[in-house]
């Protein structure tokens, strides 16, 4: 691969990873093109960047899916290069494919990689040829019942049933005990032939308060491949993520070490390039580990890894994708301190999450030492209500856990947002668990009796908050009925101010 | 003025007066106490009500709704004008209004006007986000009128469903 | 010294300082109240502090500088400790003492090395019994001309005199040539006494082309002391620092260790506990060091060593004054990567850094990774007139001096202060210089005659801002004339909007 | 409505009429374009004003003050309405008005009412922030009059000193 300097690239995405990557690109020296819907005309990285193309109406499948329009906005701003951000076309192999053939660079690992990881049984079929341990359990479909009792007995229960065809747990049925096997299996069947129209049922281990735990891992176009640690994105609710950090909290040095190699080699079985991340589920016992996906792109959390390694990886994807070597091998890379990542969401914690987007009628994002947050809002503008009602995400750093916590706290203690309710006060609560304190939870942690239990929605602690209320709207009141308020623009535009001119000119 | 302040669920009834810079409270027609204080950005007020009760708040309103940020907590209700309220009233709207607290997509609507409905009874059904919110009856009653229908955009605070309680 | 557990702490300053210590305070599970005049009611430390109290009227000798006042404020609202940041009473003896006998912790060094280190005079005795490298020269006043030639050739050309009782400037001669020295005693005397009433002179070796370089040093109250590298702060503008980096880009490592060493034997020699600072000129053959003074308290610029070496340094003052030992030794620190501060101030740079205090009708903080902004001031806010004119440190992290340089220039241009002019634009013009960005420069790098060769008033590029001033006023003047702007509180709060409740309650 | 709009050494005459939710511009008399765009927060305006001329900058009023923020420079000028001008001109101000830049304390003032001075000639010297900043008479003139004392606190914009041109 010959060098190719970039000058100029667009930024095929929204919201704080948009705003992520043009940082980076101004800081590599390159020009940002940011794209935007109808929605997010106001948005944060439209502002930021150095021309923006408005790309269709709020809807995604009409404006940030658009394979068709991104292309174009590309060239007609004179792009060189596309970077995909996370999420929307980020693991869209054809659009890959696509910016490739219109002669820009793809800042991303070439598409064969991601369809090598897009496709679940692919993806087990070559990396258990690489010696990458999957969950027990087979790849093809059962034939029938004695093939079931024979592998279930080999991996061992409790098993898991798995449509074939699946998602969103349908089809899906725990067995504990080898008794149940065959009605559960008929049941797993029958579900699946009504959900997807085929029967197909397959059979894996059971892995029982496991954490999810990932590796970052970077690669050049040059056949290095590098490993960046893990990070511990355990405590989810619904599935989603909702706090990581790094190191884990339960890693041995050597199963670090043995995950990280598992990784790479996971990488270099599909000839990736660039940043990608592979996720495995860590067993109880925190020593065995399986291999469940590769996110072909940069991922959420990215930042973490960034604060105890000092690389910052969007930099490095753009020197990678310009041809550019690694500048660091594989011993040159530690794990210094602790850091941890709070996603700070447009979410009632106090009326089960329940999406809160709307106008940031006021909003100061916390700073100071080893505080980091990565947004995509301002004070004025809003959280549209089209997208991820994420609002940023704060990222904090400590020489260990115990001081990356606390400084987490005081942080989301000084960040303020005002006019919506975010899941601020979550991650508080969070904190204030003695289990999670001591770094013992799983991907169960966070249980709907958990979550009721630690949320209670706050009632004024004194009159404050009332005469506050009382008084802003009396002042409101004042204004519109024409009295002059404390403090209004219109008051303030009417002081007499220059800062311009030493003296004005003679008439 | 007379103002009706609801926060989470404390409900009180406070009396607002200027006094030079600052201003003279009572609440719940209670002792009336000198507030000295200010305006600070956009939603910001620094607030000394005198015995220490003195600090930082932020205050959104939007029409009658109130959001509170003290500390980390969001407290959230409602600012009413009482003879604003008075007024709306007379007029014969308000009482029953099920109304979004988030800009979304109608989804479902799931009674028509005329239909009897129990309390917790689901009468919309709201899309925002990815997520499906259903609106449901506040107390029994009959459906006098269907504001949205499948499909609409609605804004946050659009009127979904107008109910007359059942023993009105 | 006995343990001294501290709940609660009378920040007694004001501005990014005050903020910076109410986080350290947070994050160490402590209350923090401020203090403020009356011009600082609106101010970001008053609004971030658990309490705060009116100290008086806006000058600061009749406010900040009131020990009295102070020391009230601290017993009204039960503090149990003061911490005086940088500046004001922060190194006033007389101040510290009256903490202590007041029963509160006074967190900073003890009185009499407040004093050891604020005589001069004293200050070299001490030292160079220490074995401390102090610029050579006399320490007492001279006697004759004997005397002034047996030393100066002792020392060697050229020499500085300087008035005994003097300062800015007066009594000041730079002597070349030995056969100059008479007649420039005789000048000097001369103006020293009519300056001060006092002709005693003193002779000092002139260090050409010196850089400034400190080591910051913390010591607890258990005999311990440790340095944490060196910060070179040689970007001055009249003799003002500006911007500082760390490490020094031409300090060699045995240099450094050299310097560490006799910073450490400077505080061990006068008692030192808490966090101070030995500044040292370093001669142009970036080998010979002499010590200039010692800073008895925060400086301004210790985000940066925080930055390399991850250790809090206000959190570390809190420990150390409350009784605590060092967590760590010497040889556990290490300086990792490059920290650059710039020192954000309300000053034209294109008017001689005329003072330019106002209201910040926008303000926008650069974010992202490895960027961090100690401020004191928000969106809506003002920067007063009465006080330094210091909006907010910028300060920026990398790899090494490179990246360092390069994400500093991405954050300036990501800081939005709108409605007052800022040093910011001037820190882009240094940035591009060749000399700096090789680490070539000295304290007198910063002349008139660089500045205005590097900073020509901006003039408008295209039409752009000229068509955005005319349709601002345009829509200014539609809003006062009542007609419906596309945007206002009074629109927005004639918006139904409701967020809180899920349905109204029957009337 | 027109306005005259000054920006560093640049100047131009600026109309703007509403379209719908944009802008009609014309510059200089020049060709009429069509500008859309929105404001954003506090300060910020996007602009697109055709031809590739589009981007976020900001935009701080003051009076006729205005204070724009493009990229990192801060282009700093007034916008004038000219018909608030010509009526102001009438009314006899404005001619030679020395104006402090920023609020600060008279320190000394060096003239008198009657005095004649020369273009350079320190009149009012004003201290802000530990600095003393000394205001000169932009040409040759008579002091008309002197609007502050010694001592006196000024605020931004306050009128100095008032100069009537030696050519006058």
């Amino acid at each position: 691969m010959t060098n190719r300097p970039l000058t100029r690239v667009l930024v095929a995405n929204r919201g704080e990873i948009a705003v992520r990557v043009i940082r980076g690109c101004h800081e590599e020296g390159l020009q940002a093109v940011a794209v935007y819907s109808e929605a997010d005309a106001d948005a944060l990285h439209v502002r930021m960047a150095d021309d923006a193309v408005c790309v269709g109406p709020a809807a995604s499948a009409s404006s940030y899916l658009v394979v068709d329009r991104i292309l174009q906005a590309a060239l007609d701003t004179g792009c060189d290069a596309v970077h995909p951000g996370y999420g929307f076309l980020s693991e869209n192999a054809g659009f890959a494919r696509r910016v490739a053939e219109a002669g820009l660079v793809w800042i991303g690992p070439p598409p064969a990689a991601i369809d090598a990881m897009g496709s679940k049984t692919e993806a087990r079929r070559t990396l258990r040829a690489a010696h990458v341990p999957v969950v027990p359990g087979t790849v093809d479909p059962l034939h029938d019942m004695d093939e079931a009792r024979r592998i279930a007995a080999d991996i061992g229960f409790p098993v898991m049933l798995k449509a074939a065809a699946g998602g969103g747990g349908k089809g899906m049925r725990r067995v504990d005990d080898p008794a149940d096997l065959e009605a559960a299996l008929t049941a797993a069947r029958s579900e699946a032939r009504k959900s997807f129209a085929d029967d197909a049922v397959y059979v894996e281990k059971l892995v029982e308060h496991a954490r999810h735990v990932e590796i970052q891992v970077l690669a050049d176009a040059h056949g290095t491949v590098v490993h960046l640690f893990e990070r511990d994105c355990s405590i989810q609710r619904r599935n989603q993520k909702v706090f990581e950090e790094t190191p884990s909290p339960v890693l041995a040095p050597e199963v670090r070490e043995a995950m990280g190699q598992v990784a790479c080699r996971a990488a270099a079985a599909v000839g990736y390039v660039g940043a990608g991340t592979c996720e495995f589920l860590l067993a109880s016992n925190h020593t065995d580990f399986y291999f469940l996906e590769m996110n072909t792109r940069l991922q959420v959390e990215h930042p973490i890894t960034e604060m105890v390694t000092g690389i910052d990886l969007v930099r490095a994807q753009l020197r990678v994708a310009a041809g550019e070597p690694l500048w660091f091998a594989q011993g040159d890379l530690t794990q210094t301190g602790h850091a941890v990542e709070c996603r700070v969401y447009a979410e009632d914690p106090y009326a089960g999450f329940r999406p809160s987007p709307g106008p940031l009628d006021g909003y100061r994002e916390p700073q100071g030492p080893f505080v980091r947050v990565d947004g995509g809002v301002y004070e004025g503008g809003e959280v549209p209500i089209h997208y991820d009602p994420m609002v940023a995400k704060l990222v904090v750093w400590g020489t260990d856990r115990e001081e990356a916590l606390s400084r987490a706290a005081r942080a989301l203690r000084d960040y303020k947002v005002v006019g919506i309710p975010t899941s601020i006060p979550f991650f508080l609560a969070l904190f204030d668990d003695p289990d999670f304190r001591a770094g013992r939870y799983h991907t169960g942690f966070l249980t709907p009796a958990w979550l009721a239990a630690h949320l209670a929605t706050p009632e004024p602690g004194d009159d404050l908050p009332l005469i506050a209320a009382a008084i802003a709207r009396f002042e409101r009141d004042r204004a519109l009925a024409g009295a002059a308020p404390a403090t209004t623009d219109a008051s303030a535009w009417k002081r007499a101010f220059r800062w311009a001119q030493h003296h004005r000119r003679p008439a | 003025m007379n103002y009706e302040v609801k926060l989470g669920d404390r409900v009180a009834s406070i009396d607002v007066r200027a006094d030079g810079e600052g201003w003279l409270v009572s609440v719940d027609g209670g002792p009336v106490r000198r507030v000295t204080g200010r305006r600070q950005g956009a939603t910001g007020w620094w607030l000394d009500a005198g015995d220490g009760l003195r600090r930082a708040v932020d205050v959104a309103l939007r029409g009658e709704q109130a959001f509170v940020l003290d500390g980390v907590d969001p407290l959230r209700g409602e600012v009413v004008d009482p003879r604003e309220h008075a007024l709306e009233l007379a007029g014969g709207g308000g009482a029953g209004r099920v109304t979004t607290q988030m800009p979304g997509a109608v989804v479902r609507v799931q009674v028509s006007a005329g239909d009897s409905v129990h309390a917790g009874q689901v009468l919309v059904v709201v899309e925002a986000m990815k997520m499906e919110n259903e609106f449901k009856a506040p107390f029994a009653g009959v459906v006098a009128s269907v504001e949205v229908a499948a499909g609409q955009a609605v804004e946050s605070g659009a009127v979904l469903v107008v109910l007359d309680p059942a023993d009105a």
